[in-house]
């Protein structure tokens, strides 16, 4: 099992969820962050004076994943973040040792769906 | 905008230089001011005057997160914008007397030359100067209005520019004909109390015709995006049905000639109870959740639907003309916007052109002699056949061709020289970080 | 819903069809206005119009999140309940001449008929129809107060049929006791200046009668549950307090016949101060934490205990009224309530119950004749014995029986028929997405 | 506040002991009250009563999230707190009649003694209850615009010992001097009509003094800190500029007499709305980002600097002192405030200290013996010479003084009993939590 | 030692919670998420018309304890967010490689509690 | 490849970003969590009832690096954050298995800078 973890830009979180469904995965975690990276901030300006921003608004996404869909979520993720500009972000894939339905109980592989 | 704010300068050294110009007459003619109607009409002006910002939280709470000080600046800078331009020239356009064979206002108020203490034909008992502020605050409302529709994707400095060209050329106009004296629309019979065709169909139209023009939003997909702040919502429409009453009965204009200020402050709230029930019960009929979005647009298409005809017919009437604005303008925002798929973003045409129309036609069957005398044809509905409703049918025509056509062209001409639409990218990033390099709301817990 | 909307259209239409029933004469007596009196009165019902809003914001900032905007509506629709109500027969009600041995007032206003520009009895120098419009904003915000009691659990469209027949059943005859023409409360010689017992005891009475049927919140447990957006509560009680000054001070209706509206303005607003600052020395003592909340609630139960004595009391005497209620209701809501172990969410008992109820009574501790020569027996503290004391009890008593029973009648009946909660789930959930269909806010920021 | 809060109670008991210290009197000179005039000065006083609750929210969207409530509190406690001393002493020092050779009023309406239905010589045509409660509303905010300037440390028990005392040896002598009955500023010729002297320069100086005692925010580094809530900053704007038309106009104290009322409404709102577009311009040009604080802040400033002049100068001079303030308080902000490093947290100084101070400048500059008979010196740019420059140069210089040194003096006094700020850790958990114990929104959506 | 990670209901944090610290656990990391998964979203409407929302508000809790309170925290939180109808969440469970307390600098089991 | 996460202080936020701007560390993603530890935390009152608040504001970053920059990042974060009062956080090391740049779909340890 593995966590699939991806930020992307605000505006993408919707193509994303519809890609991911469209690949059959339906169930995920999502939230907001800022992050900052190679993409240029922005300036906010304050009666005058004027301060650089760097950290912007994203969207987190995660998602835990049986090994046989790793791909998938990567690829659909890809194809609903992708601009090909600066600021698109990233996936990280980390190991899961254990996963718990809470409704049932149930654990392991089963669980994660 | 720099160039503007040069040329603002230079009258303004101008009118400082040419002795008199504008300086207001205090030696009033005191014996005819009543201080009760003066205490009145301050009231409605300040009234009036709040009505803008309430507009700037009731569309600054419905649009989306990242372009709420964009939505709500569009409305709060008219106040300013308007009030320079009024009292330059616009008052003067408005309610000089006519020139060019009725077109227009003349010049004799420019730089609010004269306009102080004393009264004036439009309003015996209270001083000039106030009937001008008052006048004031209908022009900004206007033009801050029309904003509903192409918010989120237009370019600031290009809607400053637009909103000096339309305020002079459309509202100046149109207040001129229908309430300027001799105006050419009052003087053919037409009745409008409160600005229903100059304030509602004027602007409704105008953002109709400005979103067929500049185009949806990139996101938009015929499904609405919610409002980030709904309490900021109903805070502005509360500000703006409290504000109404001095829109509404305050055009009155006192309390010591007629009594038309209180039948018009009863029909007001009637209405926009009415028609706040109303559309509450239609949300019902369609998937039972009344909303809070709901009852504020049902109590505002209430107001608009009532406005030129709150001192014309009687309570029974008002309730009437409540009840069926709500669903009228339910039914062009949920089918008719979706299915011709023009995107009026806060629905500025489908509130109050809908209702603007509804309610001046509404006038047409519902008005009454018996009622306010200035009627001379009683409506439909009271047996007076269909000669108002004709006149009123023509008003509207003639407020949707000037205010569609000047719409249209003003920004056509303006596409020639400059972007009429921020960038796609400054779109998706919000135009409150893109073009005003601010945001609304702090998110991180260091800031 | 469905039904009542149908209710209400058809009574429209009869009106339409009968003749003149619900046409506003505009003949009025002129000669008898007084246009201050009338600008005067025009502002005081704007004002209190806007207390509702105001307390909308004051709940709603005080609920959690996913329950503001049902608090919200249930303050903000009783604009279009009432009116509508108020229009067709409950004015009539509350202040048509005496029916039925003096239960109730008559029916010759039924649907504003003949309300219009002349004055009437109860106000000699303004239109009738200001002064039921007047009357109406109290109308409004009454069941309003009420709903503080009960949200975050109340199925709406039982909360609409309730709010419709309480303010029926309770609140048109108490006004009609107290303030009606002959209404036999205020024959008795009770005193209440603007409405502590009619408004404030007879709504906070309700809300706790309310919630001992209906019971606690599901995760109520004693501790309570805080608000979510502190600054709409400062928000909402600057409104209300701005309000009040139309409630009290209008309550003189008039400037020309009495120096009262002055008298009760400066009253009015020394009492919540005294009370502010009373309710955050009371928290510095407890425990060092004076809160904007504490502020908030303190002035507000100041302002309702100074309502029943405003206009028969001294200065001296408000700031003494402001003082004490403040620890009172303190005491109330951080001790009787707990004990006592209901769920009154937000305090319209302890806040408007207990206040007006300390209100009722200091009248009849600090009333003066010197200010007021309606007041016929001085007040205990100066000299004039129990008489007054012994008559205010009395309308207390009497205030708290007829809400009291009323509104257990009504739920109870209710009940029989159908839930007055909404579904475990719902309640879980919160009302506004459960109920309405609605988020207040966007919280991702995609949206 | 414990003892202060004895000391209160005590003061009400000694009056309720005295007979008639405090009862208001109602046979008042009833023939000589105008109706009208008392409307208009009930509106005029409610406005500038909300202007309190306005400033908490323009001050309060402007600080950091963990500050806001202990920001809105410190405005809105003013009105406790300052209605109360006012009521006791206050309006006696500042309006009775001369004592102690013209320093400071007499005690004869202490309690508000003898103040009532009554017209005063400060205006004949409404009660002096009236009046004296508009200059209560005075009196409230004055204090409060400090605030802006050391908030996000100040320690809330400190600071109401300090309002405390600012008001009554600062305020108090001021409003003595320009405005009450033989003032010897207002003999010597200073034109101050609606308090750009005695409110603006007064409170912003104080506020520049503060800071500079109690020292920076720990976290500031000469970058601003950015507003948490800038939609709550512009209705705080709206609520200050509806707020001010009853500021400026009502400081005419009637329509009856003149139309200065008149003249002043038209004035302040012309030159708000020149400021806010000039500060927009300036913002244009400096980076092209026009702001929604930008443009608040420049109606503001707008509004401080003509609220001296409003009743002496013509509509074009309006607009010329409107233009000129933005850019001059814009720089004193960004750049005199940086380059000084003094950490005014909300620009109290910057705004109302800098735009005050060229308000009162201003007067001097464009004031018109046409508009207002009371000028007696023409301005210099109308030909009168330096004279009346000179006196409103002399009574910024005197308000600067008083005010900078009680300032002064009385922090440096209270620092020698206990802390002026809240400790470190207090500041970097923020002042809501620390210091009043309730945050002011609900961040997990379990609570 | 493991990074414990459970998407919950809102209504059932405060329960989590109080099981969490009947077993001595003290120390969590809560936040704010989205999520969606088998439970069905709810209807939003707006002036006429009407969507699906499936984004559903969740609290998310991060505890890292060592090996030998994994089973004890998964109990805990299941005891807590147990309702038995579909919507209940998940728990994941990572493995830490490394854990540092930074007001001491201490690492290892040690930091983690 | 690991994920560092830390949690410290809000007010230590703007320096642990700094601290690691200084050992050429720019990416990360950041959010506002709640966190209960040892930290006392305060008392709340509203109208008179006393309740006692311990879950606290703290800022969560999320930072992915490859091994060689983890001790660099851990040494940041401390000296950016550490006040040597109690609450002031922790950091956990967790191993990341692949990531991905969405922009360029490059993958593995290029893709984390
Ligand atoms: N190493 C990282 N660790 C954590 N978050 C990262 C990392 N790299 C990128 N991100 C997240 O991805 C977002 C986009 O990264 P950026 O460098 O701007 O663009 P790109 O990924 O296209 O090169 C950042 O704002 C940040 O939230
Ligand atoms: N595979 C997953 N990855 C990430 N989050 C998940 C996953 N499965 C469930 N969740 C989270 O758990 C919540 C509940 O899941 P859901 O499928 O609705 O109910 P249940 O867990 O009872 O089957 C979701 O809203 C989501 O936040
Ligand atoms: N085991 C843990 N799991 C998750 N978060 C933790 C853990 N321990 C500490 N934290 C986070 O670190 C913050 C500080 O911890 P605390 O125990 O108060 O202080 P300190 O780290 O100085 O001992 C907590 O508020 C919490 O957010």
């Amino acid at each position: 099992m593995k966590m699939v973890i991806a930020v992307v830009r605000p505006e993408a979180a919707d193509a994303v969820r519809q890609a991911l469904l469209a690949v059959d995965i339906h169930k995920m975690t999502v939230s907001n962050v800022k992050g900052c990276g190679e993409q240029p901030g922005y300036v906010e300006s304050h009666r005058g004076i004027v301060v650089e921003v760097n950290l912007l608004s994203k969207v987190r996404f995660e998602i835990a994943v049986n090994e046989s869909f790793v791909k998938k979520a990567v690829d659909a993720i890809i194809q609903g973040a992708r601009t090909n500009n600066i600021g698109d972000g990233k996936i990280f894939v980390l190991p899961i040792e254990q996963c718990y339905r809470i409704r049932t109980g149930e654990s392991g592989n089963d669980a994660i769906g | 905008m720099k160039r503007k704010f040069l040329a603002l300068c230079s009258l303004v050294v101008a009118e400082l230089l040419i002795p008199g110009l504008a300086s207001a007459s205090t030696a009033g003619d005191a014996a005819a001011i009543n201080t009760g109607d003066t205490a009145f009409m301050f009231v409605a002006t300040g009234l009036v005057f709040l009505m803008t910002p309430g507009l700037a939280l009731f569309y600054g709470g419905m649009v989306r997160k990242k372009n709420v000080l964009n939505t709500m600046l569009c409305s709060f800078v008219l106040i300013g914008l308007v009030t320079i331009q009024w009292v330059l020239f616009g008052y003067s356009l408005a309610f000089g007397a006519d020139a060019f064979g009725g077109l227009i206002g003349g010049l004799e108020y420019l730089g609010f030359s004269g306009v102080g203490g004393a009264p004036c034909a439009y309003a015996a008992t209270i001083p000039q100067g106030l009937f001008a502020m008052y006048q004031l605050m209908f022009a900004i409302i206007t033009p801050a209005i029309i904003t509903g529709a192409f918010v989120e994707r237009f370019r600031f400095p290009v809607y400053m520019a637009f909103a000096l060209i339309w305020t002079t050329l459309v509202y100046d106009p149109l207040a001129h004909w229908v309430w300027g004296a001799g105006g050419w629309l009052m003087e053919m019979g037409a009745l409008d109390f409160a600005g229903g065709t100059v304030v509602h169909v004027s602007s409704g139209v105008a953002g109709l015709v400005a979103v067929l023009v500049i185009g949806k939003r990139k996101d938009y997909k015929l499904i609405p995006m919610f409002p980030h702040n709904t309490p900021f919502i109903m805070l502005g429409a509360a500000m703006l049905w409290f504000g109404w009453f001095g829109f509404n009965a305050g055009s009155a204009l006192g309390l010591s000639t007629s009594s038309l200020a209180v039948i018009a402050f009863i029909t007001t709230n009637v209405s926009a109870a009415a028609a706040m029930l109303s559309w509450l019960a239609v949300e019902w009929i369609h998937n039972k959740k009344p909303t809070l979005l709901g009852a504020s647009t049902g109590a505002i298409v209430g107001l608009v639907a009532i406005t030129p005809a709150a001192g014309f017919v009687s309570v029974a009437s008002a309730i009437a003309i409540g009840l069926i604005t709500a669903p009228l303008c339910y039914f062009g925002i949920s089918f008719l916007k979706v299915r011709l798929g023009y995107d009026d973003s806060l629905d500025a045409f489908g509130c109050h052109g809908i209702g603007g129309i509804w309610g001046a036609m509404a006038t047409g069957l519902f008005c009454d002699p018996a009622i306010n005398s200035a009627v001379k044809h009683s409506g439909l509905f009271l047996g007076g056949g269909l000669h108002q409703l004709g006149v009123q049918l023509l008003s509207v025509v003639v407020t949707l061709a000037l205010s569609g056509v000047v719409t249209f062209g003003a920004l056509k001409l303006i596409a020639r020289v400059t972007a009429l639409r921020v960038s796609a990218n400054d779109e998706i990033m919000g135009l409150d970080i893109s073009v005003h390099g601010e945001d609304a709301y702090r998110d991180l817990v260091t800031e």
